[in-house]
């Protein structure tokens, strides 16, 4: 990023105020000229549903909304802790052998491409229609491949120097790992958790479209938008993003607090 | 590293680690016969119905219905889709489908591009623009893609430009779009802002404005930064538009095969793995082809071969 | 031996290459002002070699930026042969060059040294023969078309250089462009850029950190000091003519005495209170 | 769209959208017939028949405008009016329900009664009214079964993560039907399974309907003329579906569905024993019927608590007008509107339905 | 001027801190094989202060690498106070520092300084202790809570040497630890520098590029020579006791004769020879 006084090519960064307010009031503008569109008539109210409309059904289903959101929360944080742990493991590993390395990158590149539909069917008959288990799974593969593949880089930016200095300190190999590899690593690997957080949400919401137990957030969009309640629908969307919002914002300050000092 | 970032390596440098690059390959297909062997021994070993701890599967079914043996899914692929007379071999059939949705992943892939790029744009001219957009650019990857097929389909419907009408294949290159414009939009706008300070004052010295320092600068240095994006793009899109397929039920696609044959599974298990085959060679495909641009623009890269 | 007047004689009715008048710099920052430079006047000749001197932090890299353009002083002006600092950018009165060599690695020698005159709009053919012409002032006759990343980094700064040459600048800016080269390249390097500035005729506005070198190539070295920066003092080199200075300058006793010289200036104040400069 | 008579010369046909509630396969033979043997053409209608894919709501589509008719569930549309929806059923294509609870022979359970406190199989969607009118009857509150949603296929049964599956006559069932019991090594039967069947509860409804636009019938003369000539030609395809099962099953395999020939096959003979025969005519609407579908659903309740309709929906959302003219019309021209004489055939069902 | 026996007398029956024997070291790399260095000798007696100088690429870091067991020479025997390197890096007989600090990002200044103690399981009352003695004798008494990021690079220097001074090493190996700095730190440290290893009596073998550092520190001065790196000189430094030098030497005669020595035996091939040093 370019200092302050790189001005010459850039106008003046945003003060702390604006930097919050600025994403708010395009919001507030967006929703608004959305209503004033749906009150219009120009654009069908009953698929597009108004933000008011939204919002009444947002009230009336706040507790049917807030349960499906700690079903599909669970799931997304179990899938995300699991992948999360799992993506370290396999780095630590390809990061210890070459050949290890080798191996996993085809699987990784493979799950890397993986669409979510296309697996969710087979992992509910391989774990049980009636049990979370294959969504959690499905939020853990999701998960696994940006802490890998970030997890995997910072194992390496180890600087030769620091590798250097310990080695004329005679550390064993468990010390290195611990006090300079691990260390270096941490702020890659939760840069990668970051990145990881919505996908889990997602991937946990759309795996519930492809069946399992009721009552998570997925189910009930696609269940409410089947039965023409658009309001609704969007109203358990905009649950979706805020749930979203959260697992990136708490994984955002873990990542900062990390990486304070690298 | 990704078999795709290892298929991005400019040639000069594949030649010379020849040897390395067999190895690599080596290790991969071996990585894939391991995870072979282990299917099989955890099919041959595992309880039929799963490892279960305290009323939770951990371990998967081991029954031909959960798990279809490899040899199962690979012979599968070669017999007939049905028995219907003339009926075309599976993988013909995987392979025709995989076709069609990558055509329309790539339209989704351009047009995600060509928005990714032009929000990084304003992003970057203006910083109050980058303030107020990249948090909703963040926030629009958690909304479900299939909450808004049927609106995307419903609006391209009334869209009749000319003779140009609205086919339902760009609906789903448009909803591909939606996956595909977010890691094109932030790499972009990292990689233009990445030029150092000192070439920016260059530039400033020489008195050329804003569009010039873009041009005979930023995107050249943007380059390294938007390659991978472009990647992740391309992949994206392949993701986003076998989703649309399922969603949309737009038919000839991969998407359109994962559910007709999921709907198929519980007579013949191995046919559902078919289509997730195809997926992922499809993704793997549409990732590679990116490398080929990467060693297009291979003389913007070479600050990145150097690191 | 100190003195406020260029040493190259400059009747009053020629523009001097540089001209700051009552300039200070301030500043703010998130922590509060800085003020960076205060009181600073200097007037550089056509044709004069200027070093700036100082330790870390007293400004020098400011009052250069400010001579480029790069910033506004906060008063005083800053003209460059008499026009203002900003025409003189706009009319690319200036060349300018920096500790990085800061080259576009996607762009050849030659690509990089034409970047100026194509951006200026200069035609093909014109601008080919420029390049050919600065590739073998620096002494890079053979690498034309070599990329950034295969040559060294003395090589990389001779580049820096032409690039900085392109249009044919009567004033050149360097911020410490030699500080990153090791001590035998730094030399050459010296010994090089007295030759080119020889050739080109140029003023030359040189910011280091080395007294040898502020030595070996200035006409006069000004002296600063920090908290805040202003000129301490400026020392004439009285060591004849740049353009006729060689290798063996550096073993001379008059050399060693105008190091001396710099020294003294720069610790007005005792060695000991060298140790405030590193704190912050 | 215009009208067939007053559009052009006799040639320019109107052009008609017609959207289907999932991908093509036999329950949709009619239709798909009717295109193949040209009957559209004949009536001066050129039909666009768009497959719908998990997402597409059929009456939304049409409600919206995107298409001209859709084809879709009765209690599914009547919660969709509920909502704001425009549509009116034209004609009651299936007469009866296809829905069935599939349980294992040992399982106990034999009727919707027995549900209580079992893991329960829906596909959701709106499928799962049936299911809650059902139990209402019988005095069984939502919330005392555990509803699954249920995937593609039928392996959340065939694995026991359910214990009675949700199945249509027509595809479901036949899939369990082409599964190999990996305990005898043969193919389940009938014999293994208890089948309850929705028909013979008083949660049936009706299901396969064809729903235009209200107001459009309401306003568009050309509209209505066009909805009678489509009705026309819809009922002479389910007519040669009925006489020509293998060939029909043939159009709609040639139409896209991924289904084998023999699979196929089974769905377009169970779905002509839901059509007919038709005591009234095809596609005429049995208002005791349609009461009774209204009545089930306003009675049903889901296990949020949330309804599917919470009053009687509008005169608007049924008429008999225009089945009535081309039923008439029809049997004017001699085509048998009530196949009385039809009979099913026997459908053979081989592994993996392909 | 010449000499190869160590300047601080030294009985033969005192190991040598370092002594290397007829080393060669050669790099296998893609592009083939790389002699970084043949034939060196070189002894350094306890106490004494050898610094390393010669053109980029010479093989001085090299050198140092192979002194603290970093890498093994092709051929030849490197021994420290008697043992093999290998045995004296397991014993950490010695403290090194680098150009870049390299101090963990993560730990303040104390705990940065208290890793190689750490490392070797020392009690941590006594390894506090340690901390505060170093912190103290490196001037540094009120930064022990700061982060690197919160000093200067010359604070960040202080805190390397510290951390090198850890464990009490005898012999302290040094690569361009004051690179990095300015002029007026880079005197300052180098003052420090003496006084630190006047205290603690420690050897020094320092790799530096500037001829004035060089003279100002050393007893004797090597200078090495590249393509393969050789020792083409070893300078004694005709300037007293190390631990008795203060500023003034630098405006001394002897001094400006010593810095002529050492730019001779460098040159000792002509000048322009010297653009050889930056082709590769
Ligand atoms: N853009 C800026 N914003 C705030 N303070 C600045 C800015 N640029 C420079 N300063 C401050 O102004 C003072 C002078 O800085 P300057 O970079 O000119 O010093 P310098 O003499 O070039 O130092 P060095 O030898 O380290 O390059 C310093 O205190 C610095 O922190
Ligand atoms: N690990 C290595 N692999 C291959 N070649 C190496 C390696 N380390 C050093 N070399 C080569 O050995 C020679 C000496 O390198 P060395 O780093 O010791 O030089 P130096 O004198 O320290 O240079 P500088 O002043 O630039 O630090 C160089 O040609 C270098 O390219
Ligand atoms: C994703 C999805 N799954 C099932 C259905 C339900 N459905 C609609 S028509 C029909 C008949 C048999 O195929 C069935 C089961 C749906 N609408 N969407
Ligand atoms: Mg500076
Ligand atoms: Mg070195």
């Amino acid at each position: 990023m370019t200092a302050a006084t790189a001005a010459p090519m850039r106008d003046a960064p945003p003060n702390a105020a604006q930097r919050v307010l600025a994403p708010v009031v395009l919001g507030v503008v967006v929703i608004g000229v959305w209503q004033l569109l749906a009150g219009s008539g120009l654009v069908e109210a009953y698929l597009l549903p108004s933000p008011a409309a939204i919002g009444e059904q947002i009230v009336e289903f706040a507790p049917t909304m807030l349960s499906a959101a700690g079903i599909t929360g669970l799931n997304a944080l179990l899938g995300l802790v699991l992948g999360s742990l799992l993506g370290v493991l396999a780095a630590l590993a390809a990061s210890s052998a070459r050949p290890v390395d080798g191996m996993l990158a085809p699987v990784v590149a493979a799950l890397a491409v993986i669409p979510i539909v296309a697996l969710a069917p087979v992992l509910n008959t391989m774990f049980g229609a009636d049990s979370q288990v294959g969504r959690q799974l499905i939020a853990g593969l999701a998960a696994f491949v940006p802490v890998f593949i970030t997890t995997a880089r910072g194992l390496r930016q180890t600087q030769p120097v620091h590798r250097d200095l310990l080695r004329t300190y005679a550390a064993s190999r468990w010390q290195i790992m611990r006090t300079i590899t691990l260390r270096t690593a941490a702020p890659y690997t939760f840069t990668g958790i970051r990145l990881a957080s919505s996908l889990a949400v997602i991937s946990a919401l759309v795996a519930e479209y492809f069946g399992g137990p009721r009552g998570g957030l997925g189910g009930l969009i696609s269940t409410s938008a089947a039965s023409s309640a658009y309001p609704r629908a969007w109203a358990y969307v905009v649950a979706a993003i805020l749930l979203g919002l959260a697992f990136y914002l708490v994984t955002l300050a873990l990542e900062t607090a990390v990486s304070r000092r690298r | 590293m990704t078999e795709a970032a290892i298929a991005l390596v400019p040639p000069r440098r594949r030649a010379r680690d020849r040897g390395a690059r067999l190895r690599v390959w080596g290790w991969g297909l071996a990585g894939l016969f391991a995870l072979g062997i282990l299917w099989e021994a955890y099919k041959a070993l595992g309880p039929a119905d799963g490892v279960v701890v305290a009323g939770i599967r951990v371990l998967p079914r081991t029954s031909d219905l959960a798990m279809p043996h490899l040899w199962e899914m690979a012979g599968r692929m070669l017999e007939p889709v049905t028995r219907a007379e003339g009926a075309n071999p599976l993988w013909l059939e995987i392979v025709l489908a995989a076709s069609l949705t990558l055509g329309i992943a790539a339209a989704g892939w351009v047009v995600g591009v060509v928005v990714g790029v032009a929000l990084a744009v304003v992003m970057q001219r203006w910083r109050i623009a980058e303030s107020a957009l990249l948090p909703w650019i963040v926030l629009s990857q958690t909304v479900p893609l299939i909450a808004f097929a049927p609106l995307v389909r419903s609006w391209g419907s009334r869209i009749e430009i000319g003779a140009l009408e609205w086919q339902d294949w760009m609906s789903v290159a448009v909803i591909a779009s939606y996956l595909a414009f977010f890691p094109v939009a932030v790499g972009a706008l990292r990689g233009l802002q990445a030029p150092d300070r000192i070439h920016l004052e260059l530039m400033h010295t020489y008195s050329v404005g804003w569009w010039q320092t873009l041009t005979r600068l930023r995107f050249p240095a943007a380059v390294p930064y938007l390659l991978p994006a472009l990647r992740l793009a391309a992949a994206n899109a392949v993701v986003g538009a076998v989703v649309a397929e399922v969603s949309t039920g737009l038919q000839g696609g991969i998407g359109r095969l994962v559910i007709q044959y999921a709907g198929q599974a519980s007579g013949d298990p191995a046919k559902a793995w078919a289509p997730i085959a195809g997926a992922v060679a499809l993704g793997l495909i549409a990732a590679g082809s990116v490398a080929l641009l990467g060693i297009i623009l291979r003389t913007y890269r070479r600050s990145e071969e150097q690191a | 031996m100190t003195s406020t007047t260029p040493a190259t004689s400059a009747t009053s009715t020629v523009a001097p290459a540089v001209s700051v008048t009552a300039v200070d710099k301030v500043f703010s920052t998130k922590a509060g002002e800085v003020t960076a430079l205060t009181g600073i006047d200097l007037a550089v000749a056509p044709g004069e070699f200027v070093s700036l001197i100082g330790p870390s932090g007293c400004g020098k890299s400011t009052l250069l930026r400010l001579i480029a353009d790069l910033d506004a002083p906060s008063t005083g002006t800053v003209e460059v042969f008499g026009t203002s600092a900003h025409r003189a950018r706009l009319d690319q009165k200036y060349g300018i060059a920096f500790q990085q060599a800061g080259l576009l690695p996607w762009r050849t020698v030659a690509g990089n040294i034409a970047l100026p005159l194509e951006l200026a709009g200069a035609p093909s053919a014109e601008r080919a023969a420029r390049v050919d012409e600065l590739v073998a002032l620096v002494g890079l006759g053979d690498f034309a078309d070599r990329f950034p990343d295969q040559l060294s980094g003395g090589m990389q700064q001779r580049v820096a250089i032409a690039r900085a040459l392109a249009k044919k600048p009567a004033l050149l800016l360097m911020d410490e462009p030699f500080g990153a080269l090791d001590e035998m390249t730094r030399e050459y390097m010296q010994t090089e850029l007295l030759r080119i500035a020889a050739d080109t005729g140029a003023a030359v506005v040189f910011v280091t950190h080395s007294i040898p070198e502020a030595v070996y190539l200035s006409d006069r070295v000004v002296v600063m000091s920090p908290r805040p920066g202003r000129i301490a003092d400026i020392v004439t080199m009285n060591l004849g003519r740049t353009a006729d200075r060689a290798d063996d300058l550096r073993e001379d006793g008059a050399f060693f005495e105008m190091i001396t010289a710099v020294r003294e200036a720069l610790h007005g104040t005792p060695v000991s209170g060298a140790r405030g400069v590193e704190t912050r | 769209s215009g009208s067939p008579g007053e559009a052009g010369g006799d040639d320019e046909l109107t052009p008609v959208s017609l959207q289907l509630q999932w991908l093509p396969q036999g329950q949709f033979a009619g239709y798909f017939a009717a295109a193949e043997q040209g009957y559209f053409e004949e009536a001066g209608l050129d039909v666009e028949i768009i497959p719908s894919g998990g997402d597409i709501v059929p009456q939304d589509a049409l409600s919206n405008g995107d298409v001209d008719y859709a084809i879709a569930w009765v209690p599914k549309v009547l919660g969709s009016i509920e909502a704001g929806a425009n549509v009116t059923n034209i004609a009651q294509i299936f007469q009866r329900s296809g829905t069935l609870q599939v349980a294992w022979a040992d399982s106990g359970i034999e009727s919707v009664a027995d549900f209580e406190g079992k893991k329960i199989g829906s596909w959701g969607f709106g499928n799962e009214w049936e299911i809650f009118a059902a139990m209402a009857e019988e005095g069984l509150d939502s919330t005392s079964v555990e509803i699954i949603t249920q995937d593609f296929n039928m392996n959340a049964f065939l694995s026991g993560d359910i214990d009675a599956a949700q199945a249509m006559t027509y595809n479901e069932f036949a899939q369990v039907l082409e599964t190999t019991n990996p305990d005898t090594g043969e193919l389940y039967t009938e014999e293994d399974l208890n089948v309850i069947s929705y028909e013979e509860t008083v949660g049936a409804m009706l299901q396969d309907a064809i729903w235009a636009d209200t107001e459009r019938l309401e306003s568009d003369e050309a509209y209505q003329e066009t909805t009678v000539a489509f009705l026309k030609a819809v009922i002479k395809g389910w007519v040669y579906a009925a006489e020509n099962p293998e060939e029909a099953s043939q159009i709609t395999i040639d139409a896209g569905s991924g289904w084998g020939p023999s699979h196929e096959l089974w769905m377009v003979n169970e779905t002509n024993k839901l059509i007919w025969p038709a005591p009234n005519g095809i596609g005429f609407i049995d208002e005791t019927a349609y009461q009774n579908t209204v009545d089930a659903a306003l009675s049903a309740t889901n296990e949020t608590g949330a309804r599917l309709i919470t009053e009687e929906p509008p005169a608007s959302a049924w008429t008999n007008e225009y089945i009535e003219q081309a039923l008439a019309e029809l049997e004017e021209e001699g085509v048998d509107i009530y196949g009385e004489s039809f009979a099913p055939i026997d459908v053979e069902l081989l592994e993996g339905g392909n």
